[in-house]
């Protein structure tokens, strides 16, 4: 795939940036407004999708690291799972670090009150779609050519 | 604080963690990766044994995910259980041994059998979802929550089948599961909402306590039942199965055995326990009996024209799930009524009952013998085969145990079970029983004809240096053995202690109820 | 009654999904029917969470003499958004490795496995 | 633990069959060891015999394929099989035409019935 033209390069890589930064806005406000970790992580994921349709694969792949994104999957999914772990004493998944709502009213912290662990899982759950989209996106976009190296059947050891 | 109380919490949470934990593992190497696989779920048969004792002492376990009190269904005047909570009975906690036995012994087999295989990490990391996803719909209360591990079995289980990328047929088996696994998970998704928009509740207890039967519920009903039977392989849905078992890897293969039991019982807990006595005619027991005698009859009747050995066995999945429907059906078209409960009803689920776990059992460990099979000499076909006998004597020996055992040749168990069905069925109509027989009898002629010409017969030139499977297999393939040896030896314990609460707390639809909604409907 | 467009809709969506899946020969045509049931099985649960009188299910809007409808469909459209999305990228997957197989999008000829 | 399982129109019990198969094999092992007298190892009696024929070298050739089994049973029912095997025709819309059609009639049925 070649690279397409300087303008839509050159926009791409404008609006790819707020396109990370929106996402991470919508996930980092998921308990409070519409939104949340995986509509935030789809947004930001869409960065790779934008620089991968601008530059083609050639030139995307220069500076591509995948585990950093296999890294990001990994740290959401364990940071969900030990988050829910943390509430174990009393149950699983239970919100440990929220306030009460009666002491909220007594201190006087706004009409929102904290939301606790939801806001961290959502964080957790905005970094593994982030990870897990942009990976499918690479992945979708490697098995073009997945066989153009290898014979079909080159793993071999099962029958056929 | 009692550790016992979170056991329905840990059993789903571990096989998540091994699931989310195991690319990190990875890191340290082949050895350190296969031992976290083996160590986790061991750790899960563990904790379904644990949960299993705790049930058949203290009666149903309830667990209010993220609540302060974890056992409290209802707090503080509450009418509806809003949190998602799991509910464990006899059944759930049956199932759930049941299938992490399953698990743990294609763990223990994978570990050499996938041996030559890249991307291992996925490979395991999907086969702890499928794990979670199975125990997941074997354990949960809440109707949502039931779809959502459906839907996650089914993804980790599409991922499983398509393992070996680069064979066409996985593929497409894969895609052909997925087709009619996602329509009918479509209609399961639809029955629910309709569930919750007549009730406003998404709990199972809950909505059965105020189900009434109108024109939404029998819709509901309908389409529950279709899209189940369609996951458990039931006879005019059934053509995705032998597929998908004989294209995936052969410890996998033995945990979707598992899988479509959990369908199964899901099935089973729709009708019993969501519907129960509020089932209205009896349409829905007979198109189950049908469903059974159907798919036990075409499914077999198929199996002995194959000629590929894991094919043959998929085939046999269908005939098999149809005894339990069959059993089971037969028991729900007795519930209604007490007299022909006491006479034959009861006697009919619990040998549907005991049928899942030793179907369960003996069909992972064809499959896992079959895996042997093809592991050894790479070819699954039937034709090309013969005279393994001598080179291969411990995969030989149990191969023969469960052939027997599921052709229900006396003294194994699963005689026993068939016996139960084959009795208690005869009191609705001894047409039933006629079928069942001649199901059994073809059994045994397709196990037959695997023996004679997998394992006896002169030795080919081809095959001249076959050895036997390396020891991770046959360690998987012996804890099965164990377990058919077992249940073979011990049949009144094993009905008094594992089937019996089993049954009884599927027929018992007011316990279900009671301990999320407090006390009787 | 305008209140019941929305299942109506949901009714033909579905059909078309049906009818996409059942007389397609494309593999691509028949995930986009896959797709198509998923979207109208999403449109059923929005529908069912509205009730009439009730307020929008967000924390600012509510309050008052409006009771605010329960988010649980709304959650529940989400969960089975994020699923349909992982099965039609794997189903998308699939096909695309089907296509290096088989040469072919035809699903007739895609049958290997049969008998 | 070694009780009999009831079954309402009969039982069921693991030992008394244990028992039978240890009697049956004993009798059947002295039976064997009865046998003839008049048998040598390493003589003509070992040979196989196969119509007259010297014996092929490899297994493959004496060995009768899994597809031949049951042949007859096959030929007799085979416009049954006809019919079964045309259902599992490897269609995908065909397997989702059977859901669809089973899921509408029992859906369509149960509103009668």
């Amino acid at each position: 795939m070649k690279p397409l033209s300087v303008v839509v390069r050159t926009g791409c890589d404008i609006f790819a940036w707020f396109l990370i930064i929106f996402g991470a806005y919508v996930i980092i406000h998921g308990d409070v407004t519409p939104g949340g970790g995986f509509q935030g992580g789809a947004v930001v994921a869409t960065f790779l999708a934008l620089l991968l349709v601008a530059y083609g694969w050639n030139r995307l792949s220069l500076w591509l690291n995948e585990s950093i994104y296999n890294g990001m999957l990994i740290f959401g999914l364990l940071c969900f799972i030990i988050l829910g772990f943390m509430g174990m004493p009393t149950s699983f998944f239970y919100n440990f670090v929220a306030i009460p709502a009666a002491e909220v009213a007594k201190t006087g912290h706004g009409i929102i009150p904290p939301s606790g662990t939801i806001a961290l899982m959502d964080i957790a759950v905005g970094i593994e779609v982030t990870g897990g989209l942009s990976l499918l996106l690479i992945y979708m976009f490697k098995g073009i050519h997945l066989f153009d190296n290898y014979e079909i059947g080159g793993e071999s050891g099962h029958d056929r | 604080m009692n550790w016992q109380e979170h056991l329905p919490a840990l059993i789903l949470a571990i096989p998540l963690l091994g699931a989310f934990a195991t690319p990190l593992f990875s890191l340290g190497g082949k050895t350190l990766r296969n031992v976290w696989m083996v160590s986790i779920s061991f750790l899960t048969l563990v904790l379904a044994f644990f949960i299993w004792k705790y049930v058949g002492a203290n009666g149903v376990m309830v667990y209010v995910m993220g609540a302060e009190k974890a056992t409290l269904a209802l707090p503080s005047g509450m009418t509806y259980p809003v949190r998602i909570i799991l509910e464990i009975d006899g059944m759930s906690a049956f199932m759930a041994l049941a299938g992490s036995i399953v698990s743990f012994a294609g763990a223990v087999y994978s570990v050499q059998f996938m041996d030559r295989f890249t991307g291992m990490n996925r490979f395991t990391s999907l086969y702890f979802l499928l794990t979670a996803g199975m125990l997941g719909l074997m354990i949960t209360g809440d109707l949502f929550n039931f779809f959502v591990f459906l839907e996650i079995a089914s993804v980790a289980s599409f991922g499983l089948i398509a393992f070996w990328r680069d064979k066409p047929e996985a593929i497409e088996a894969s895609f052909k599961y997925m087709l009619i696994s996602q329509l009918s998970a479509m209609m399961v998704l639809i029955a629910i909402g309709t569930l919750y928009g007549r009730y406003n509740v998404l709990n199972m207890a809950g909505v059965a306590s105020m189900l009434h039967l109108g024109f939404a519920e029998k819709f509901v009903l309908a389409f529950l039942v279709v899209a189940l039977a369609t996951k458990c392989g039931t006879f005019p849905m059934h053509m995705w199965m032998p597929d998908a078992y004989a294209e995936a890897p052969a410890g996998v293969t033995c945990l979707l055995v598992a899988v479509s039991q959990a369908s199964l019982y899901g099935l089973m807990r729709v009708c019993f326990s969501l519907y129960g006595a509020t089932i209205g005619s009896t349409f829905i027991p007979w198109v189950i009996v049908i469903f059974g005698t159907a798919s036990m009859f075409f499914g077999v009747s198929m199996a002995v024209v194959q000629h590929e050995v894991k094919r043959l066995m998929g085939y046999h999945s269908i005939s098999q799930v149809g005894y339990m429907l069959l059993g089971l059906g037969v028991g729900l078209l007795a519930l209604g009524n007490p007299q022909a409960m006491a006479d034959y009803g009861f006697t009919a689920i619990k040998g549907g009952v005991y049928h899942i776990f030793n179907y369960t059992m003996y069909k992972a460990l064809l499959f896992l013998t079959a895996g042997a099979l093809y592991y050894a000499t790479g070819t699954r076909d039937l034709d090309k085969l013969g005279g393994l006998a001598r080179k291969m004597p411990y995969t030989t020996f149990m191969f023969a145990i469960a052939a027997a055992a599921i052709s229900g040749l006396p003294p194994f168990n699963g005689f026993v079970s068939k016996l139960l069905i084959y009795e208690s069925v005869f009191a609705v109509h001894p047409f039933f029983t006629v079928a069942a027989l001649v199901t059994s009898i073809l059994t045994l002629a397709s196990f037959v004809k695997v023996f004679q010409t997998a394992f006896l017969g002169p030795e080919k030139a081809c095959f001249a240096t076959v050895k036997e499977v390396p020891t991770s297999m046959i360690m998987g393939m012996a804890i099965l053995t164990l377990a058919i040896v077992l249940l073979t030896l011990f049949p009144t314990w094993v009905l008094s202690n594992l089937v019996e609460p089993a049954a009884k707390a599927l027929v018992d639809q007011g316990g279900y109820i009671g301990a999320i909604m407090g006390g009787g409907l | 009654m305008i209140g019941n467009a929305p299942f109506l809709i949901v009714g033909v969506l579905f059909l078309m999904g049906l009818i996409a899946v059942l007389t397609e020969k494309n593999l691509v045509k028949i995930a986009i029917g896959v797709s198509i049931i998923e979207s109208a099985t999403n449109m059923f649960l929005i529908a069912l969470g509205y009730r009439s009188g009730g307020a929008i299910p967000v924390r600012f809007l509510a309050g008052g003499e409006k009771l605010m409808v329960l988010p649980t469909p709304q959650a529940l459209t989400l969960t089975a958004i994020v699923i349909a999305m992982a099965t039609t990228a794997l189903m998308l997957s699939l096909i695309m490795l089907l296509y290096r197989h088989y040469g072919t999008l035809n699903i007739d000829e895609i049958r290997r496995l049969r008998g | 633990m070694w009780n009999k399982v009831f079954t309402g129109f009969g039982y069921w019990d693991v030992i008394s069959w244990l028992i039978f198969f240890f009697i049956a094999s004993f009798f059947a092992l002295w039976l064997r060891s009865i046998g003839r007298r008049d048998y040598k190892e390493g003589t003509e009696q070992d040979e196989i015999y196969w119509s007259g024929n010297p014996v092929p070298e490899d297994g493959a050739e004496i060995s009768v394929p899994a597809s031949s089994s049951y042949w007859g049973f096959r030929k007799a029912l085979e416009p049954y099989y006809k019919v079964l095997v045309a259902m599992h025709s490897g269609h995908i819309r065909d397997y989702v035409g059977y859901y669809v059609v089973t899921a509408a009639l029992i859906a369509a049925l149960i509103l009668v019935v």
